[in-house]
């Protein structure tokens, strides 16, 4: 069997001195009547190379097609040397560092993770990570509502301009606690949500920055109206853009009281949407309410720096049903990723890859745009994803696309039934080239000429 | 040193910076950055032998025995790693076209089929990213269903004193108000309190088992007859499920939910704390409240469920389908052990925490529950060191780590005083575990001998035992600057 | 500039405490008149991200075709632990470990590699390795005549059916020592050589088992002809077989003197022929006389055991014009790998592994011949590679089954015109399936019929 | 521990091999193994842990400083490997048909075409397997081409006494005699002895300039011409080519050959040994010569070249093409690194050397040569230590790897006496390089005032000094079986 060293002589020797006569005998304590056998669902073992022939073919026949999506997943360059050394063994196979003694290498890891995050965000504490971007928004919430629990009720504004994948998981995690979230509208014809709609008693305004659709809000005003409104602040920000744009902490007047994210621009590829890490910071004043795990130094008994997890009665496992959250595992391989991403790409490589993603995505919106029939559909500055119409609906336009192994961006009208159904979501990150950006506009204007496509497709539809 | 101290203003990897200049001037200037992060400014060759050589201080599968209960740390097959990221799954966009996903969704929809065989359950959802986000779909459906019948007023989840944390945690974030349920002096459930706590409020019950102490619930047919004859629903936690692969199944033991940590049961990595999978398999009944996003397999083409297919779901957990790449690795794993490995899996993970508990016991241990079974872990409890000797179970803990040796969990369950918590996995050889058992007798000796040895242990690991009240009193969790 | 550490700072602060006001300074002692600047044949420099896109676009390109050609270089399963352990950057990036103290892994497992081999050929000595198997073929030919100067002359005798790239290597680096290596022929019918042939004088006979053609020869009698004619045994063998195939130091009354080959087959991917490993193990009577690093076991000053590199006074570091070699550089990650790999298979393994690609071409060989028009050309008993007669030229065949992403082979003509132009080597390891055999003849039967071909090719051609 | 030591007859890794039995009952008894070979028989968890253990007992580059003179141990960067890697490139079998070559014959055909540029040759050779192979490559031609021309005569090659020892090996190998030529004091080559040494009877020169004493040698004008007057060739040994690059191409001083390391001034691994490769460039006259195969470009398609295509040359020195996926490592390497960064290495290496030479200077060692300007390396004489303490240059050496860094290059080049030939290379930081400073000053002190400590060291490695003349007069090199 794989995986398991026992020989025979191992197992007659081990359940001799166990004093036992089978291995079925270790089993008494188990009904009869409740056994039973894995069946058919199950398929019979397969060696390595079978395994491995199987998963090559399924890799391949997804293909390696050019990606213009945007909407929560980008397409960055990640350096080789960060997934080398984020699955060397002692990072890929180690367990949660409690014993510390045992994981400084982890835990240290982590402490220059939680400085990074804390300095690109301009804030003073960071978590270990959550899930993701999503569910690092909801701990986030409920973060604030209990921070502010005298103050703001259990009422949390969410603007429409949220990805609406993360607005439908904060419904999911925060309902049960009876949490109410009201949806703040935008205007369709710039995509942005106004400050003034930001009204009290509530008890956090979430503030997007970017928005689901790449716009630039005014998150000076935004935070500046919750804070009056008596809300906390809660900034969820795309990191690689922290290269470039203001930090949270510098938001308004006081800086928002909150920042997460998702932390998957910082190293992680797209892997089909994860395993990715939600980030979470915020000032000091509000740790104790933080969910998650936390990292400290501090030192050993012959004073010594070391570092360790602290605060750890917050957490489930101490605090059990009065915990501030349930959350046990972080992304802790991820964040390693992410450390190693952040110390290779430094404040340069970071302002200089917002800065082409912006770029490209300009470069983008301006080759599709000149597409008869295609036009921008939010007035105003954005940060490297836009939204455009199409003459057609997005939808069928995408699926033609990815006959040419293309991914062409996200069709909007699912989700925003308002935009029509030729509103399309586009980003292009540092990664893609004028030829690629070329052969998207070339494409495109075919298929809304509906024009006879080339002599032969790469896929079947 | 930390990456920080090896920073110098101005040094540059232009390897992994865009070539060209890029402008980024149409945004207004209000909007920007004034000053650049503080992020280190190091070569590739610092970053790379910094955390080289940090990842050296870790101890970690590869290159250490890890018995800690309750985690199941066992191998992790590099070839579930290096086929998970294959070019083509790592490049993969969540939103690609379906026809662009045939693949990927193909291994998926194979894993849910996999894990609901193994587990007895009808369906599975693989989205939930860990254990505890899938505890709170577990629950949550439990809460959706009772909602759906009508019955708002069950309000009231049971649970054992000697779960896992998370399950209280993760009842009251779904919205329940939690009832412990005493253990009684074998480690079973104790049937009196349970009969007298369930009732018109009870939603269901929480239960690991094998329980957290390491033995099997044996009456289990009877608790499940109490609860759903109160019409609450049973809980299955999918922690010690390695326990009982292939030989019992939580469906047929009457469970309606069940969440399976992938990081344990299915070797996926740990990660220095994650990222796990924790995928949810229900009943029938509960089917409609899945969470989404779902594969279907509709002839030969796979395609997403979503809010649409499913209306009763209790929603999405995260922005995109869940920790993919570790259901990848997962479903690597699961094919290779195949379906005799399942059942191979338990036995000798069974065999390997009965006979380094026997061996245990014959070094002089003492068990928590010697009139037990041990399952694929047991505790050890060390109250007489710790009265006779001043030395406790942390501190054997750390004499451990000086003998190359992960300690067991320490101190869960709660319940049982100056407790290990031993699980072995089947993967470990019969000489790793009488390694284990020398190093436990060795200090054994020394607690008797050298108690101040012990107590002020460890003493060869890069740095001695840690001031953890400090820490939290003088919190320091980043780095100032400048 | 990437890999360069140096700040301006760095460099002027540096540039002080040398004494010199510039970089340039540096390079005072060239004459100017040498100086020259790197021209355009030399691209400027691209970022990660575009050289991995070049990378991805040309791999791609070179497809994952079925492989079924043998002839030295074999598709076999390699366990994923394999090169995730070998690429470690301990390993990787390590030096030759001169310095023991500093380098008792790779010794140790350069150690452990020794035993490997030497168990596997039943003999008492391997090297840690050379180049390739060609080049070990000819340094064990070197080595052999030095061994035996007073005996054997600098005659040696060379069958044709020794690998062709293997003979010629040969003649390239001892042809200009002296050397005669005369061939020996085969019987086409049979495809071996005729232990009469063997005669002396003679320094040394190569011995190949199995052959190029798949053959097994009849080693006992050629290493007791060789022994009987005053000459030492060199055998040249596929480290696989040996899991099933009697061990060199086996052959014969005495075993051979000398065993060496190409260790590709035992963990390193074909990836182009190289790099792979030579291995060179022989009676401990000739250790004096072998090429490359040797490491031993020793004691350290407090009685601990460790590891050092030994018989350095054979090496060209050491004994400059008079070493054994001018070898330096061996393949020692090759090493690591192929060490990781046997103690992954065990004896078990590697046997199973064999016995699998035997009977895999044995498979396909009744596959094929079952189309119409080709049979096998050698009689006798193979192991895990034959040769097959085409009725057209094999050349052509294998160009047309390219443009169905199959490898089918390596045409004989060119290096055996005396077997025609149809003679084709082939190979199915234990990685090819009976659906992929079945594919082959199905395209073959198609190819000889001249059939059309299916509606559309993969490549064009 | 040994692997053997945790071998127990009958452990198994099923996943490594064929699911299904197979037969080979029809290879005839006689030639068939009796016995199975005693490999181990061990889990895949144990072979991990056991080589992951094993891998942290050595130094490297990705964790430590590497000042190894002539070695050019510099940062490997990652990507050249995991390119290099890609499953397309790794699965090409060596004799596929062109038409299925293209993407990897391109990388050849451009990796020729920049070696060619940087080093100032008309055509290059990528078959020979590292750099020794190269040297016999390149002194095999110059063989070849006198031969050619009828000058069979010419069997006398000319080799300064402080080159490297695969120098001379390498000319007896292709069957020429060596002629030794001394070093004057200034480490330049003695130009009168030079002059009397050529004749009818010389073959070529080999040199290595930057020498392998660290200094640049000033008269190659001169030098070059007295060898080709007297109708020789002059071979450029590129172990320092890294000195140099961008700055002056030695096809520029006059050499007829070349062969370039690229396991040390392109940068891949060195592998604990290997593999290296040794391409070879040579000027116009030469190049009929050069070993095969090599890769042509015809329009947009790539072929190769062979015997056929290339009757005078050399001949093959493997298999097939040499060491490919080094050479896809270094065109990853060069890619990267591009035209401006080649003399951007040339002048880091050479300014790290000398702020190194610098700062020891002051810290008060001796230089070997005070009197010339460091090239990218540089030697340090400890005569006086071995004279006044009795601490070597081993022992320094030895000591130094208990402050974390690795020995220099010792007692290379062998004409002076108890030297550290010393190469940072341009991937260091200076911050690297003050560490090392600060490790020798302290060892220095230490050799006055504690020799003893110095002399014993090193003392915090995994073992103390190794007894060699043991390991040499009683031979163990392979464990004894059983």
């Amino acid at each position: 069997m794989p995986f398991i060293p026992h020989t025979e002589d191992d197992v007659r020797a081990m359940l001799a001195a166990i004093g036992v006569d089978s291995v079925e005998a270790l089993f008494e304590e188990v009904p009869p009547q409740l056994r039973s056998r894995v069946g058919e669902r199950m398929p019979a073992a397969v060696p390595e190379m079978e395994v491995a022939r199987i998963m090559h073919r399924r890799a391949a026949a997804d293909g390696l097609p050019v990606c213009f999506a945007g909407a929560g997943a980008y397409d960055h360059h990640v350096p080789a040397a960060v997934w080398e050394l984020a699955t060397r063994g002692e990072f890929y196979t180690a367990y949660t560092p409690y014993q510390a003694e045992a994981s400084q290498g982890t835990l240290q890891l982590i402490y220059e993770y939680q400085t990074m995050m804390a300095r690109l965000t301009a804030l003073e504490v960071s978590n270990a990570s959550l899930y993701d971007g999503a569910s690092a928004l909801a701990e986030a919430v409920l973060m604030a509502v209990r921070a502010n629990r005298r103050a703001g009720g259990r009422r949390v504004l969410m603007p429409r301009t949220v990805h609406p994948a993360y607005r439908a998981t904060v419904r999911t995690i925060v309902s049960p606690q009876g949490i109410e979230v009201a949806e703040l509208p935008f205007d369709p014809a710039t995509g942005v949500t106004d400050p003034a709609a930001v009204e009290g008693p509530v008890a956090a305004v979430v503030i997007p920055q970017p928005n689901y659709f790449g716009r630039l809000e005014e998150v000076d005003a935004l935070t500046d109206r919750a804070h009056a409104a008596g809300a906390l602040a809660v900034a969820v920000v795309n990191p690689l853009s922290l290269g470039l744009l203001k930090p949270p902490g510098a938001w308004g007047a006081d800086g928002v009281d909150i920042a997460c994210g998702e932390g998957q621009p910082l190293g992680v590829p797209l892997s089909s949407g994860g395993p990715y890490f939600g980030f979470l910071c915020c000032r000091r004043e509000h740790v104790r309410q933080m969910p998650g795990r936390l990292v400290g130094r501090t030192v050993d008994r012959d004073g010594c720096v070391g570092f360790t997890l602290t605060l750890q009665a917050r957490e489930q496992h101490i605090r059990r049903s009065k915990a501030t959250s349930n959350i046990c595992t972080n992304q802790g391989l991820m964040v390693t990723a992410a450390t190693i991403h952040m110390a290779l790409l430094g404040p340069e490589g970071l302002a200089r890859t917002a800065a082409a993603c912006h770029a490209n995505t300009a470069r983008l919106a301006a080759a599709l745009t000149a597409v008869e029939g295609v036009e921008r559909l939010m007035e105003g500055p954005f940060f490297h994803e836009v939204v455009l119409r199409l003459p057609l609906p997005a939808r069928e336009v995408l699926d033609t696309l990815a006959t040419y192994d293309l991914v062409g961006g996200v069709a909007l009208a699912g989700d925003y039934p308002e935009l029509g159904e030729g509103a399309l979501l586009v980003c292009a990150t540092e990664k893609r080239t004028e030829e690629e950006i070329g052969r998207y506009a070339e494409h495109l204007g075919r298929i809304l000429a509906r024009r006879a496509p080339p002599c032969e497709r790469l896929r079947p539809r | 040193m930390l990456i920080f101290d090896l920073s110098r203003p101005g040094r540059r990897n232009p390897a992994h910076a865009p070539a060209a200049e890029a402008s980024a001037d149409d945004i207004p200037p209000h909007l920007r950055r004034r000053q650049p992060p503080a992020l280190p400014e190091v070569s590739e060759l610092e970053a790379v032998r910094h955390y080289t050589r940090l990842s050296q201080r870790n101890f970690s599968i590869d290159t250490h025995f890890y018995p800690l209960g309750s985690c199941t740390m066992k191998y992790n097959p590099r070839a579930c790693n290096s086929l998970a990221m294959l070019p083509g799954f790592l490049a993969r966009h969540p939103l690609a076209p379906e026809a662009l996903s045939q693949g990927f969704m193909a291994c998926l929809w194979e894993l849910q089929e996999m894990l609901a065989e193994v587990t007895g359950m009808a369906e599975v959802s693989l989205t939930p990213a860990a254990g505890a986000q899938g505890e709170l779909a577990g629950v949550m459906m439990i809460r959706a269903y009772h909602r759906a019948r009508g019955e708002e007023g069950r309000t009231e989840m049971l649970v054992p004193d000697a779960a896992h944390g998370t399950n209280p945690a993760s009842a009251v974030m779904a919205g329940f108000t939690v009832r412990e349920i005493p253990t009684d002096a074998e480690g079973d459930v104790d049937l009196e309190a349970l009969r007298a706590a369930v009732g018109p409020r009870t939603a269901g019950l929480m239960l690991t088992n094998p329980s957290t102490l390491g033995v099997f619930e044996r009456r289990i047919d009877e608790i499940a007859r109490i609860v759903h004859d109160a019409g609450g629903l049973l809980y299955y936690d999918g922690a010690n499920l390695n326990a009982i692969l292939g030989k019992v199944r939580p469906g047929d033991m009457g469970f309606d939910v069940i969440h399976v940590n992938l990081h344990k049961t299915f070797a996926t990595p740990h990660g220095g704390g994650g990222p796990g999978a924790g995928p949810v398999g229900v009943s029938a009944r509960l089917a409609p409240f899945l969470p989404v996003p779902m594969v279907a397999r509709e002839g030969e083409r796979y395609r997403w469920l979503t809010e649409v297919d499913r209306p009763q779901t209790i929603g999405r957990l995260s922005a995109f389908a869940g920790n993919a790449g570790v259901l990848l690795r997962a479903y690597v794993y699961m094919r290779l052990v195949g379906r005799e490995g399942m059942e191979r899996i338990a036995e000798m993970a069974t065999l390997n925490a009965n006979y380094l508990l026997a061996r245990l016991r014959a070094a002089g241990f003492e068990p928590a529950f010697p009139g037990r079974r041990a399952t694929h872990e047991f505790i050890l409890t060390l109250r007489r060191f710790a009265k006779e000797h001043g030395v406790t179970a942390m501190d054997f803990a750390k004499r451990l780590l000086d003998h190359g040796q992960h300690a067991p969990t320490t101190y869960f369950p709660l319940l049982v005083p100056e407790c290990l918590l031993i699980e072995p996995t089947e993967t470990e050889s019969r000489e790793a575990l009488d390694r284990f058992v020398e190093a436990m007798a060795a200090i054994a000796e020394e607690a008797r001998t050298q108690p101040e040895r012990v107590r002020e242990a460890p003493h060869t690991l890069p740095v001695r035992r840690l001031d953890d009240v400090r820490a939290a009193r003088e919190l320091d969790v980043a780095l100032a600057e400048g």
